[in-house]
């Protein structure tokens, strides 16, 4: 009986001593995330700057959250932001909606969205959790 | 037999005063006086004439669907847009003996009962067009055009319409577009031209030639033309000679001519003697033939039963240092260049296959382009809007299934196997 | 029968009229056959080679599009090789086609791309350099054209050509070349540009109100009414988010506008999000305007007009729909307690609106748009239809074109419409009168001299054609009765003109062409100084008549016009001035008279949509919804009732018209309680005898015309 | 530039020669091309003007047709044939000769503005090939040395 009693706190011990702790001190520790890890959305730029997005809103169609609004127009004579005719005016995510699925990742034709290892992005109100393009985008 | 170029070796044939003396307008006035617009339709009929224009249909039966409605205004146009590549004999029919063609339309009119015709002519036969409009002006003084012809109640005013480089406009439908003014592209058909050609009217449309026999055929009787050449295909043919032959130029052959004959005799054979390689006997829109065809005779059928088309008989000669891959290049580009943009498969097919022998000829190409010609020639032959589409297929169909080893060692040898001008080289050079 | 044939479609049999197209055919049985140029409302051509088929007895593929039917003739489209055919059509036409659907407006809705999904090829076969253009190109300042898209199908041209006859665009150079655009220097100045957006079957012509704007899939589709004019051309509202309209589309009423929308109408969407637009009620505090809430607003407003006891008048509109119409005149009669009611500030002539209201009570304006295309002659008198009621103008180019209809055209301008004419009758404005009778008396053998400003031959020559007619289509503008001097002549004289011709076995249909999108509606349901909704003419027993429908007593004596009220304000006869939707300020004849008259004024209330010229005058404005923010019914120039249903939120704090009314009935005390829109149009179709029977529901979504009984 | 009177009068002939005046369009054009060296927008207008055609058909139909040049061209157009029948017989050679003597290359003008070179389809002269035409005239059966020849001939012409 008391055997059992002291392999039981053996066990005990030899957790309390000799293996790694689990726990980690966030934000001080970071833990290694896995590689294909999906969190918060960055919005890519071509080496030349230039944004790669389009603003054609198949990521918003392809959103099963309903999550990400896009408004295009046309780029001009000095004022241009993308390759192309198009870009996105406004680019929104409402990062509290969204299920982190990948979907307009899948669905952007010109890779301008990933879904990157960006865990921190917590906040105090709603609307902060709603994402600019300016907030998106790669710098 | 020579019937066209009868009076070719008489000098200055095309001066009005020359042409009466050697029994000119004497067709027509036989027409006038003698014969009834009936009676010509059936003499022409019986004849066996053929459109010489490329396509063969008989003239008479075309003359017969003209509605016979006096209160509707009809029209003759002579399709004289002589742009078949290789072809060149409506030219001289209209340069060497204006006349006669000028006699041939005004006996179709009468038959047909137009009182209106127009020559169109293509654009860059100035000094022919000139010709034609001089011949016109003398004829008319002349008192064999204009009105109450030859005393009868018959008038006819013929003139002289030019294009401005259109192939195309040589597709009657296109022709007629041209003529009204608007774009050269063919007409949904039906309504056929018989019934709603020009202006919205009955109209006949022929070839030179084709009009240029018919004052022989009302002189000397149907039967008579019918006895010259084959059962089906009466008559003669002028047949272009050009490409590597030693005397290029036209000859009026009976219809059923060996080819061996003409391209032996006549032309005077291969140029540098060399060996014939392979020729295009009716202008680049019909399949090229061979050396295995030279027995072949010139008429519509045995031309078909060898694998090609009579055409309108312009042969281009290509000898055995050719590069039939470039040829085809050649003919493609033509195609390419004068395909109207109407329908799909021609606008979008006839560079697509530019561009595939394009990249053979240079090198780039791959041995899947071989099928895919074929397939994309296949695949406009016959779903284009008119026969531009169709033609354009034949010289590709035609090359790859005689050449298709030549097609196959450009592209394992990544490039043209064939040395220095690949066949085409300047003449003597 | 000998003007029907059968034939066989994929083994089915089918019996079809004579002439009846193969795509058609198949079309009845219910089987697809992909189209590019293929257009039903135009004549075929055959270029795109999509719609191939296999037809017994002929040696090759024959274009369904336009090959016509014959008896005995057996179609294939299911076979192999037809599928074939529809695979490599396809691929040639994707082989210059940019893959750009991403950011394209036609990604999403694109025929090309549905063909391309359900009959194209998996993939290209072309590795070479596709075709390139310089775009995109703006053919105008409302068309942008991106010529690498096109598939030349030739629609836009056709259109153009054959149904608008304005050729401004056409094919250029040749063969792989072709492209479409205009002569250099010369813009797509076209009334109807915007119908070549819709029918291209790629995304080559764009709409540059529109461009960018929305994806096809983002977008909401309402069914409405154009509010542009009196021909109320069916259209659908696009809007994103039910927040922002971005483009209208047409909704083809075949009776009403064949599925063609001009570019006045299609291209003013944009009114509908300006950022200009009133979102506060304002109330005049210390001589300016400032923001306040509806409350005080509403209660501002109708302290205003009761101080204004017997001298307040409202001026209702003819884009506001018949309900928001007919609740501001019963609100103006049974709370303001007046019957100063009109649709307008214009000048009306003595007796014009009476000989208008005896046209339309008695059954002789009770022609119909369609007439037009049935009629051999059809007489336009007093409009330039081709700018007031442009989709009408395609009507008549129709009718006379295709049909070979003679048109007079009566106008005092050299109007578009004048080269179609077989008879162009320039008469002198403010000679109506005398033109009509001159007219009439021509037609029973007494030419005049001259007449309203033309000759005595001139005259002759149109009643010649008219005496030659078997069904005539007259179409009268409301102006030549109601605005023109003499309009009772005028009306009179058309009378008896009508008389003699249907005498002597014509049969004449006379339709009444109104400019504004619910002119007519207003008047129907009671936007008249004399007349209580229903053309009841203001009497003791209509009165009564009203009083035991209302529950309530109408003021009993007629009220001043618009032109009364302008004239009245001057001198203190009028003290306060109820708006809605209008801006008589900004009136293109009269601006200043009015302005000045307004400026007279003790109070005004402008309900609208704008800080409009008038509004800025007022003493309170309350912010009121656009069409596209509201439910109703607008009653177009042949007495069609059609609804408009609501495409989007109201923006910000503005309202509808009918909410703004009941909200001031209720400030004022009175008993207005209505549940839905519906519940208003019952109540008209119980009050308005002409919309007698009428339900929302029995509209339709194509309308219903109120019946005329002659 | 505006078209000449003489031109104007010619094409208002034409207008009337054929039963319906859409018809006198090629004429017109070549007309215009006459007067001006080559279909200039301004003359295009100025005919749709004149025969009451519109302008886009105007434009339309002129850039169908490969005869009429739509830029200036020097005084002599220099059309060399390269279908079939001609190429066999070395009017690519011809080309390159040209391209090289006149120091431009194919769709060019020479900067004296005197030649513009062009290929062309079949001129329908495949007897006498190689053809080229230069203004109204086919030159035929045409070697490097007849080109020098003609060169300086039509040099002479362009001077006097």
């Amino acid at each position: 009986m008391i055997a059992e009693l002291f392999k039981g706190l053996a066990v005990t011990m030899k957790h309390i001593v000799a293996r790694k702790r689990v726990t980690v001190e966030y934000p001080e520790v970071r833990r290694k995330l896995p590689p294909r890890a999906r969190w918060r959305h960055v919005l890519l730029r071509h080496e030349d700057g230039l944004e790669r997005c389009i603003g054609c809103s198949l990521c918003a169609g392809a959103c099963p959250a309903h999550c990400i609004l896009v408004i295009a127009a046309e780029n001009r004579e000095g004022a241009r932001y993308s390759p192309g005719e198009r870009y996105a005016q406004v680019y929104e995510i409402n990062e509290l909606r969204c299920i982190f699925c990948g979907y307009c990742q899948d669905a952007c034709p010109v890779e301008a969205i990933i879904l990157r290892d960006i865990i921190d992005f917590s906040d105090y109100s709603r609307t902060a959790e709603i994402y600019t393009k300016d907030m998106l985008l790669a710098p | 037999m020579r019937i066209l170029f009868k009076h070719l070796d008489v000098p200055d044939i095309d001066d009005m005063d020359v042409y009466i003396r050697e029994g000119g307008y004497k067709a027509l006035e036989k027409a006038l006086k003698e014969m009834s617009p009936d009676g010509v339709i059936q003499a022409v009929t019986k004849s066996g004439l053929r459109g010489r224009g490329g396509a063969g249909f008989p003239t008479g039966k075309k003359w017969a669907f003209i509605p016979k409605d006096p209160s509707l205004k009809k029209y003759l146009c002579c399709n004289a847009d002589e742009s078949e590549p290789g072809t060149f004999k409506d030219r001289e029919l209209i340069v060497r003996n204006p006349h006669q063609l000028i006699e041939g339309m005004a006996i179709c009119c009468y038959a047909i009962g137009s009182e209106r015709a127009f020559i169109y002519i293509r654009g860059e036969y100035i000094e022919p067009a000139r010709k034609m409009e001089q011949a016109i002006a003398k004829a008319s003084n002349r008192g064999f055009l204009g009105e109450r012809i030859l005393g009868t109640d018959f008038n006819l005013q013929i003139q002289v319409y030019r294009g401005a480089g259109a192939y195309i406009c040589g597709e009657e439908s296109a022709l007629l577009n041209s003529l009204e003014g608007i774009r050269g592209e063919p007409r949904l058909r039906p309504p056929f031209p018989a019934i709603k050609g020009l202006y919205e009217s009955p109209t006949v449309i022929n070839n030179v030639e084709t009009l240029a026999n018919v004052p022989h055929i009302v002189l000397n009787g149907g039967e008579w033309f019918a006895s010259i050449g084959t059962e089906k295909s009466t008559g003669t043919k002028v047949v272009s000679m050009s490409g590597h032959v030693n005397n290029p130029g036209n000859y009026e052959v009976d219809m059923g001519t060996p080819v061996r004959e003409i391209i032996f005799e006549h032309a005077g054979g291969i140029l540098g003697g060399k060996r014939l390689k392979a020729y295009v006997p009716g202008g680049s829109s019909v399949p090229m033939l061979t050396e295995k065809h030279l027995d072949v005779g010139l008429d519509f059928e045995s031309m078909l039963a060898a694998g090609s088309m009579l055409g309108s008989a312009g042969f281009m000669v290509m000898n055995e240092d050719t590069c039939i891959v470039r040829a085809t290049l050649n003919m493609a580009r033509f195609y390419a260049h004068e395909s109207c943009g109407k329908c799909t498969p021609c606008r979008e097919g006839t560079s697509w296959m530019v561009e595939m022998l394009e990249s053979i000829e240079e090198g780039t190409g791959k041995m899947g382009y071989i099928d895919r010609l074929v397939d994309i020639a296949n695949n406009i032959n016959g779903r284009s809007f008119c026969a531009l589409g169709d033609a354009s297929a034949m010289p590709v169909l035609s090359s790859i299934e005689h050449f298709r080893d030549e097609y196959e060692t450009h592209v394992s040898e990544r490039g043209c196997p064939f040395a220095g001008d690949r066949g085409f080289a300047l003449r003597g050079g | 029968m000998a003007d029907e044939v059968n034939l066989t479609i994929d083994g089915r049999q089918i019996t079809v009229p004579k002439g009846t197209l193969v795509i058609e055919a198949a079309k009845k049985l219910g089987i697809e056959i992909p189209i590019f140029c293929y257009h039903p409302k135009m004549e075929p051509v055959g270029a795109c080679r999509q719609c191939l088929v296999e037809i017994e007895g002929f040696p090759k593929p024959q274009v369904s599009c336009s090959t016509r039917v014959a008896d005995g003739m057996v179609v294939r489209t299911n076979t192999p090789e037809v599928k074939q055919m529809w695979e490599i059509v396809l691929e040639f036409l994707l082989i210059n086609h940019p893959l750009d659907c991403p950011v394209c407006d036609r990604g999403g809705e694109c025929p090309l791309q549905d063909n391309t999904f359900r009959y194209g090829p998996p993939d290209s076969r072309f590795e070479h350099e596709k075709r390139h253009f310089e775009k995109p190109v703006a053919l105008s300042s409302l068309v942008v054209l991106d010529r690498e898209r096109c598939i030349l199908c030739f629609r836009c041209v056709r259109f153009q050509r054959e149904i608008a006859d304005q050729p401004d665009i056409q094919v250029f150079n040749r063969g792989y070349g072709d492209y479409i655009g205009i002569f250099p220097g010369r813009p797509f100045d076209s009334n109807f540009s915007g119908n070549t957006i819709e029918l291209c079957p790629v995304g080559a012509l764009l709409s540059s109100v529109f461009r960018f704007r929305a994806r096809p899939w983002e977008m909401t589709s309402t069914e409405s009414i154009c509010p542009n004019c009196g021909v109320g051309c069916n259209i659908r509202v696009n809007a994103r988010n039910f927040r922002r309209v971005v483009r209208y589309l047409s909704r083809d009423n075949p009776e009403v506008d064949g599925g063609w929308l001009c570019d006045r109408g299609r291209f003013d969407s944009t009114f509908i999000n300006d950022p200009e637009r009133l979102t506060k009620p304002l109330v005049r505090r210390n001589g300016e305007l400032r923001e306040a809430t509806w409350e005080e607003a509403l209660e501002a407003a109708v302290d205003g007009m009761k101080a204004a006891g017997l001298r307040a008048a409202g001026i209702g509109s003819a884009n506001r729909t018949n309900e928001q119409n007919y609740l501001f005149q019963k609100f103006m009669r049974l709370v303001i307690g007046t019957n100063n009611i009109d649709y307008t500030m214009e000048p009306m002539a003595p007796g014009g609106t009476d000989a208008l209201v005896a046209g339309l009570t008695s059954g002789f304006f009770s022609g119909s748009i369609r007439d037009v295309a049935s009629s051999d002659v059809i007489v336009s008198f007093g409009s330039d239809i081709s700018q007031e009621l442009p989709v009408l103008d395609l009507w008549i180019k129709k009718a006379v074109r295709k049909n070979g209809s003679k048109l007079i055209f009566a106008y005092p301008l050299r109007a578009e419409l004048a080269k179609y004419a077989s008879s162009f009758l320039p008469y002198s404005y403010g000679k109506e009168a005398g033109f009509a009778a001159g007219l009439a008396a021509a037609f029973v053998g007494k030419a005049p001299e001259q007449a309203g400003g033309l000759s005595g031959d001139e005259i002759e020559s149109a009643a010649k054609i008219l005496s030659e007619a078997k069904i005539v289509a007259l179409l009268v503008s409301r102006s030549v009765i109601e605005s023109a001097p003499d309009g009772m002549e005028t009306y009179r004289a058309l009378e008896s003109l009508v008389g003699t011709l249907e005498a002597r076995g014509a049969r004449v249909q006379v339709m009444l062409l109104v400019d504004g999108a619910n002119t007519q509606g207003g008047m129907d349901v009671g936007l008249l100084p004399g007349y209580y909704p229903g053309y009841r003419k203001i009497d003791e027993s209509s009165c009564s008549e009203i009083a035991e429908l209302w529950g309530a007593e109408p003021p009993p004596e007629p009220g001043l016009t618009g032109w009364d009220v302008v004239r009245e304000a001057r001198n203190g006869g009028v003290l306060a001035l109820w708006v809605m939707g209008q801006d008589p300020a900004r009136d293109l004849v009269r601006a200043k008279e009015i302005a000045e008259a307004l400026g007279k004024l003790d109070f005004l209330v402008v309900q609208d949509y704008f800080l409009t010229e008038t509004a800025r005058m007022a003493n309170v404005v309350l912010p009121s919804c656009t069409f596209a923010e509201t439910k109703g019914t607008f009653t177009n120039t042949e007495r069609r009732v059609q609804r408009i249903n609501q495409a989007i939120y109201p923006m910000s704090d503005s309202d509808s018209d009918t909410d703004i009314i009941l909200k001031a009935a209720f400030t004022a005390g009175a008993q207005f309680e209505y549940g839905r829109i519906e519940s208003i149009f019952e109540e008209i179709a119980r009050v308005v005898p002409q919309y007698g029977g009428l339900t929302f529901d029995s509209i339709g979504p194509f309308g219903r015309q109120w019946e005329v009984r002659r | 530039m505006k078209i000449s009177g003489e031109a104007q009068r010619r094409i208002l002939d034409a207008k009337t020669r054929y039963p319906s005046r859409s018809s006198a369009i090629l004429p017109a054009l070549h007309i215009l091309e006459e007067d001006q060296g080559y279909v200039t927008e301004e003359g295009m207008a100025e005919i749709a003007g004149l025969l009451d055609m519109p302008m886009s058909d105007v434009g339309g139909v002129a850039s169908f047709y490969s005869m009429f040049m739509q830029r200036p061209s020097g005084t002599y157009r220099l059309d060399v044939c390269r279908t079939l029948s001609c190429a066999l017989l070395g009017s690519e050679h011809l080309v390159d000769y040209l391209s090289e003597k006149l120091g431009i290359k194919v769709g060019e003008t020479t900067p004296d503005g005197l030649f513009t070179l062009r290929t062309v389809e079949c001129l329908g002269d495949c007897g006498k090939a190689p053809v080229m035409m230069a203004g109204d005239t086919y030159y035929e059966d045409l070697t490097p040395e007849k080109l020098d020849a003609i060169l300086d001939d039509l040099r002479r012409k362009a001077e006097a």
